[in-house]
C-alpha cells in the first residue's frame, strides 16, 4: 500500500492553536512570513499552562495554513521568539499534498 | 435600617441570585456556561441597550451639568490606578508588572456593576442623572491606560501600545456603548418608545442570565485565590471602598444628585473584566492573570454587586443628603 | 363538547403548530434547526423560567400540600419504569437491555411537555398548584435510575454508575430548574415582576421557536420507525395513555386540583428526551438510540403535545370532578 | 413637507441608526458582527415573525383582493429582472453572465426591507393590506430563476438547476416564511396574541441589532466599489427608482391601498441579498460577488432604507392619491 | 525515535476548506467517490481570492474525511475539474494512522 | 524538496471525532495515558453507523492532542477495548514536527 496519495506536490500544513485575543497578532506574522491564506475554527482546550485569559472572550483559536516549508519555519520562529513563552500556544507543521503545490508556495 | 432593607432586597434580587446560582454550580461540579454565541450575543444587548437608554437620557441634559461631573470622571481613572499601584505595593508582594496589571483593572470599570447598580437604584426609586452612561463610557480607557504605563515603567521596557490601544478603541465594547449613546441621542424619546420592548422591557431577565454566566466564571477563579497570598483578596475587597467613596465624593463636589454620585462611586469601585483583561494580556503577557482576574472577577466584582452597591448609595446619602 | 374545542385550541396553539411547521420541513426535505448554540441557549431559559416561575409559585404553597403529591410523584418514578419494562417484553421482541433503556425514558419526564401543558391550561383559565414544578424535578431522576437497574440486570452486568449519575445530577437540566426553583423562592413575586418581561411574557413565543427544531428532530427520527416493528409505536402511545391515567389518578388522590391532576399526569405519560438518552447513552451504549429515542421523541412526545395533554385533563375532570 | 418630514424620522429611527453604527464601526477599523449563530437565530426570527404576522392578517382577507395583486407581483418578479439585464447592457461593460447575475438580485426581494418598510408605515399610521407579506414570498423565486435564465442563454451553456433551484425552494427562508404565514393564518387573532409579546413587541429592537450586522456586512462591501466603474453604482441608485415606480403603479392598479402599493413598490425596488447570492453563486459560479453583492447590498439596501422607502410612498400617495 | 506510532494501517485524511454553500454538494462528491464519512466543523479564513458570498451565510466549512488513497485521489480531481478554478475552496492530503484501517477503505 | 520542514522533533498528532457526550471521558482517559494538553473544537458528521443521540445534545466533538508515539497507541488501545464497538467515534494519528518535543512527551 503506497502511503503518499497521487496528487501533485507536498506543502507545509501549520497549525497554531492558542487564546483568541492573539488572532489578530498571528496573522499579522503569518502573512508578514509569506502565507497567502489561512482558516480559523474556533476552539477551546486544556494545556500545562492555562494562563490564558481566553475564559472571557471566546476561547481559542485554531489557525491552519498551508506553507512552504521555509514560511513554515519562520513563523515557527517568530512564535519561538515571542510568543511560546508568555501565551497559551501552541503550534505543529505536517506535511501534506495539494493540488497545485505553487499556489502555497 | 433603610440601609439593610435595600442591601437585603439587592441580594435578593434577580441578578444577584444569578450571580450565585453560576457560582454555586461550579462548586458542586457543575457548569451552567451560556454557549458562546449567545454569551457573546448578549453581551453586545447589554452594552447597546445601555447606551441607547443613556443616550436617550442624554439628549434631555444641558452640557453645563455634563462638564464638571465628566471632568471628576477622568481625574479619577487617572488617580485610582496610581492608588492602587501605591497600595498593592505596600499590601502584597506583588512585581510591579503584576501591579501595574491590576491597576489597570481597577482604573477601568466594570459595565455589568454599573448595570446592576442602575437596575438596584430604579427599584429603589432613586433618581439618576440620564448621562451617567458618558461617564462609563469616558472612564473605561483612561485608567487602562495609566496602569499599563505604571507596568512598563516597572518592568522598564516599551510597550507594544500602538497596536494594543487601538484593539481596545475599537473593541465592541467601547464601539457599541458609545454608538448606542449617539444613536440614543437622535432617536430620541418617540424613537425609543419602539424599541422598548426589546431594549428596556428585557433588560433585568437578560441581565439576570448573563449574571449566571459570570457567577460561573467568578467561581473558577475562586481555586486561584490560594496562589495569591492574602493580600490580594483584602486588597480587592477594601480598595473598592475607598475608590468607591472617592468617587461619591468628587460626584457630590461636581454637583451630582444623590443616584448620580452613588453611580460614580460604583464606577470607580468596580474593576473592569473585559477590556482591561484584553488590554493587559496583549501589552503585558508576563503579568499573571491569576492576580488580576481573581481580584477583579472573583472578589470585587461580587463584593461590589452584593455589598458595594448599596453601601456606595448609603456613603452618597450622608455625603450628599 | 368542551374536551374537543380545547383540544382543537391546542392543536392550533402557536407551539403544537410550531412543532408542525419543523416536522413538514424535514419531510418536504428542509431543515429548519436552529444553530446549535442558539438552541442551547434556549433550552436553558426554558429551564430557568420554568424553575424561577414555579419558585414564585411555590413560595406561596404550604408544606403540608406539598408532601403527598411529592410522594406521589416518586413512586410514579420507580413505578411507571417496571411497568414499561414488562409491557414491553409483551409487546415487542426487544432484549432487557433495550427494554430498561426505554423504560429509563418513560419514568422520566419531558420538560417541553410539560411546559406545553401549563401554557395549554393557562390557556383553557385552568388554576395549577404553584409546586407543580418541584414534582417535575422530583421525577427527572428516579425513572432514569430504575431503568438502568433494569437494564443491567438484564445484560447481567454492572454499570458504570459513577460517573453516570454524577453527570446527570449536575447536568444543566437539574442545576437549572432546581436552581431557577430557589431564585424564584427568594426573590419572591416583587423580584419576579422586573424578570416578567422577559422569563414570563416571552416564553410561549420562545417555546414556539424551540418546537420548530423539536419538529425537526422528531422528523428525522421517523425514518427509524420501520426499523424497529409494529410493537414500539402502539407502545409509544398505548403507554402514555395508562400512565397519564395512573398519574392523574395518583394526584387527584393526593389532594391536587384538577389542573395539578393534569399536570401529574402529563408528568407520568411524558417520556424524557434530554436527561433519559444522555445517561442512557453513557451507561448503556449497546441500546440502540433507534429505539428509544424513535418512541420518546418521534411518536410520545407528538402524541402527547396534540392529543395525551387535553386527554389527560378530561381524565382529571371525570376522576376529581 | 410631509415626505421630508417622514423621511427624516425614518433616517432618525432605531433600524436606521442601527444600520449607521455598523457601517461607521467598519469605516473607523471595527466590527460589530454578532456571532454567526446568533445573525442566523435572528433571521430565522425575522422570517418567522413576518411570516406569523402577516398569516393572522391574511386570515381576514378575502380571496378576491388577493388575486389581483399577486399576479401584478409575479409579472414584476419576470419583468424587473430583464429590464435590468437589459439596462446594465447599456449603462455598464459587463458580461452577460455578470449582468444575469444582477439582474437575479434585482428581480428577487430583500426582507430587511420590506420589513423597514413595513415599521416605517406603522410608525407613519398608514395601513397596509395584510396579505403583503404574501406578496414578499411570491416574488422571491421568479426573479432569480429569470436572471439566472438570461445568464445561462448569455454564457451559451445550460445550468445546473436541479440541485441550485430545489436548494433554494427549500431553504430555510421559504420555509419559514410560508410556514410562518400558515401558522399564522390558522392559529389566527387569538393564539397570535399569546406570542405577540415575542414575536410582535420586540420586533423593532431585534431589527435594530440585526441592522447593526447588516450594515457591518455592507461596509466591508464598500472597498469593491472602485473595482465596479462608474455605472454600476448609479444602477444601483437609479434601478431601484424605475422599479419602485413600476411596482408602485401596478399595485395602484391593482387596487392596493397606499400602504400596499408602497410595500408592491418596496419589493420591487429591492434586491435579494441572502436567496440571490445563495442561488447565483452555485449556478454561476463564474459570475463575479464583487459586482452583485457589492450593488445589492452595499447600495441598493442603503438607498431604499434611507430616501427609497419614504420615497415610494410619496409616489403612491400622488398615484393612488 | 520511531515516527510511525504502533496502530494497525494507513489510510489518506482528506481535508476541504470551502464557502459553506458548497457543503451538500462536496458532501455527494465525497459519498459519489467512495468515502464511508466524514466529520465538518465551521471555519472562516482567508484567501488569495476572496470571491466567496460565504460572510452572508456562514462563512467556511471545514471537511474532513479518512478515506483510501484511490478515494482521496478521485475526490481531489473532481475538485480540480469542478471547484478549484470558480469557488472559494482549498484541499489537502495527509498520511494518517487509524485502527482497522479496512474500515475506511 | 524536502518534505521535512526543519523544526525541533517530531510528534504524534491524536485526533479524535467522537459524539459529544463522550467528551468527559475521553478526557479523563487522554490524561490518564499521559497526555498534557489537547484542543476542542465543535463538530457534526456523518458515517456509516450514526448511533449516536448526539443530535439532542450538540453533534460532535473533534480532540485533538499532542503527544508521545507510546501515549497515542495508549489511547488507541483503550478506544479500542471500550469505544469503537459501541459509540460514534473515530480516530487517527498523524505524524507532525513542533518546537520543543519534549514538552508533549
Ligand atoms: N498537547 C497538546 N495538544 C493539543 N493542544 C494543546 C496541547 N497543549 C496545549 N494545547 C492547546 O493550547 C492551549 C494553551 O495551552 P497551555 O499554554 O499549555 O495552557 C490549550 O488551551 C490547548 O487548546
Ligand atoms: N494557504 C491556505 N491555507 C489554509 N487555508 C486556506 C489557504 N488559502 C485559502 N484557504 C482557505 O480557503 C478559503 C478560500 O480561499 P480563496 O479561494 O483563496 O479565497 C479561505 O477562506 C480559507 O479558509
Ligand atoms: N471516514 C470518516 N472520516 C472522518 N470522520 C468520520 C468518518 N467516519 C465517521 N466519522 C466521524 O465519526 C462520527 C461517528 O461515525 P459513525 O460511528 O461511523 O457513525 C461521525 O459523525 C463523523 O463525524
Ligand atoms: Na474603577
Ligand atoms: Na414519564
Ligand atoms: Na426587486
Amino acid at each position: 500500500m503506497s502511503t503518499t496519495p497521487p496528487t501533485h506536490g507536498h506543502v507545509a500544513l501549520l497549525t497554531i492553536v492558542a487564546e483568541s485575543i492573539l488572532e489578530p497578532r498571528l496573522e499579522r506574522e503569518l502573512r508578514a512570513c509569506g502565507a497567502s491564506g489561512w482558516t480559523v475554527t474556533a476552539a477551546r482546550g486544556e494545556g500545562s499552562r492555562n494562563r490564558r485569559v481566553g475564559d472571557l472572550d471566546g476561547g481559542n483559536v485554531r489557525i491552519e495554513s498551508l506553507v512552504s516549508n521555509d514560511t513554515a519555519a519562520a513563523v515557527m520562529q517568530r512564535l519561538a521568539d515571542d510568543y511560546f513563552t508568555h501565551y497559551a500556544i501552541v503550534a505543529w507543521v505536517a506535511d501534506v499534498a495539494v493540488h497545485r503545490s505553487e499556489r502555497y508556495i | 435600617m433603610e440601609i439593610l432593607r435595600l442591601a437585603l432586597d439587592n441580594l435578593l434580587s434577580p441578578p444577584v441570585l444569578g450571580f450565585a446560582l453560576g457560582l454555586v454550580a461550579v462548586l458542586v461540579g457543575g457548569d451552567l456556561r451560556l454557549p458562546d454565541a449567545v454569551y457573546q450575543g448578549l453581551s453586545m444587548y447589554l452594552l447597546l441597550a445601555i447606551g441607547i437608554k443613556g443616550g436617550v437620557a442624554l439628549r434631555a441634559s444641558s452640557v453645563g451639568d455634563v462638564i464638571l461631573p465628566t471632568i471628576a470622571a477622568i481625574g479619577l481613572g487617572v488617580l485610582i490606578p496610581v492608588l492602587a499601584y501605591l497600595i498593592l505595593r505596600r499590601a502584597t508582594p506583588l512585581s510591579g508588572l503584576d501591579r501595574g496589571a491590576i491597576a489597570a483593572h481597577y482604573g477601568s470599570t466594570s459595565l455589568v456593576t454599573f448595570t446592576a447598580a442602575l437596575v438596584f437604584l430604579e427599584a429603589s426609586s432613586i433618581a439618576v442623572e440620564g448621562f451617567v452612561t458618558t461617564l462609563l463610557a469616558v472612564m473605561e480607557i483612561p485608567g487602562i491606560v495609566v496602569g499599563l504605563l505604571l507596568a512598563g515603567r516597572a518592568a522598564d521596557r516599551s510597550l507594544s501600545w500602538g497596536a494594543s490601544l487601538h484593539e481596545i478603541l475599537v473593541g465592541k465594547s467601547i464601539l457599541l456603548l458609545v454608538g448606542g449613546l449617539v444613536l440614543g441621542v437622535l432617536t430620541g424619546a418617540s424613537g425609543y418608545e419602539r424599541v422598548e420592548p426589546f431594549f428596556g422591557a428585557l433588560f433585568v431577565g437578560i441581565l439576570t442570565l448573563f449574571l449566571v454566566e459570570l457567577g460561573t466564571l467568578a467561581g473558577r477563579r475562586l481555586p486561584d485565590l490560594k496562589t495569591a497570598g492574602i493580600g490580594l483578596p483584602i486588597f480587592a475587597i477594601l480598595f473598592p471602598i475607598l475608590a468607591g467613596t472617592m468617587g461619591v465624593t468628587a460626584g457630590s463636589l461636581a454637583g451630582l444628585s444623590v443616584g448620580g454620585a452613588t453611580i460614580l462611586g460604583v464606577l470607580s469601585a468596580s474593576a473592569s473584566y473585559i477590556a482591561a483583561p484584553a488590554a493587559v494580556r496583549l501589552a503585558l503577557p508576563e503579568a499573571n492573570p491569576g492576580y488580576y482576574l481573581t481580584a477583579s472577577l472573583g472578589i470585587t466584582f461580587p463584593f461590589n454587586l452584593v455589598i458595594g452597591i448599596p453601601l456606595y448609595l448609603e456613603i452618597a446619602q450622608v455625603v450628599g443628603g
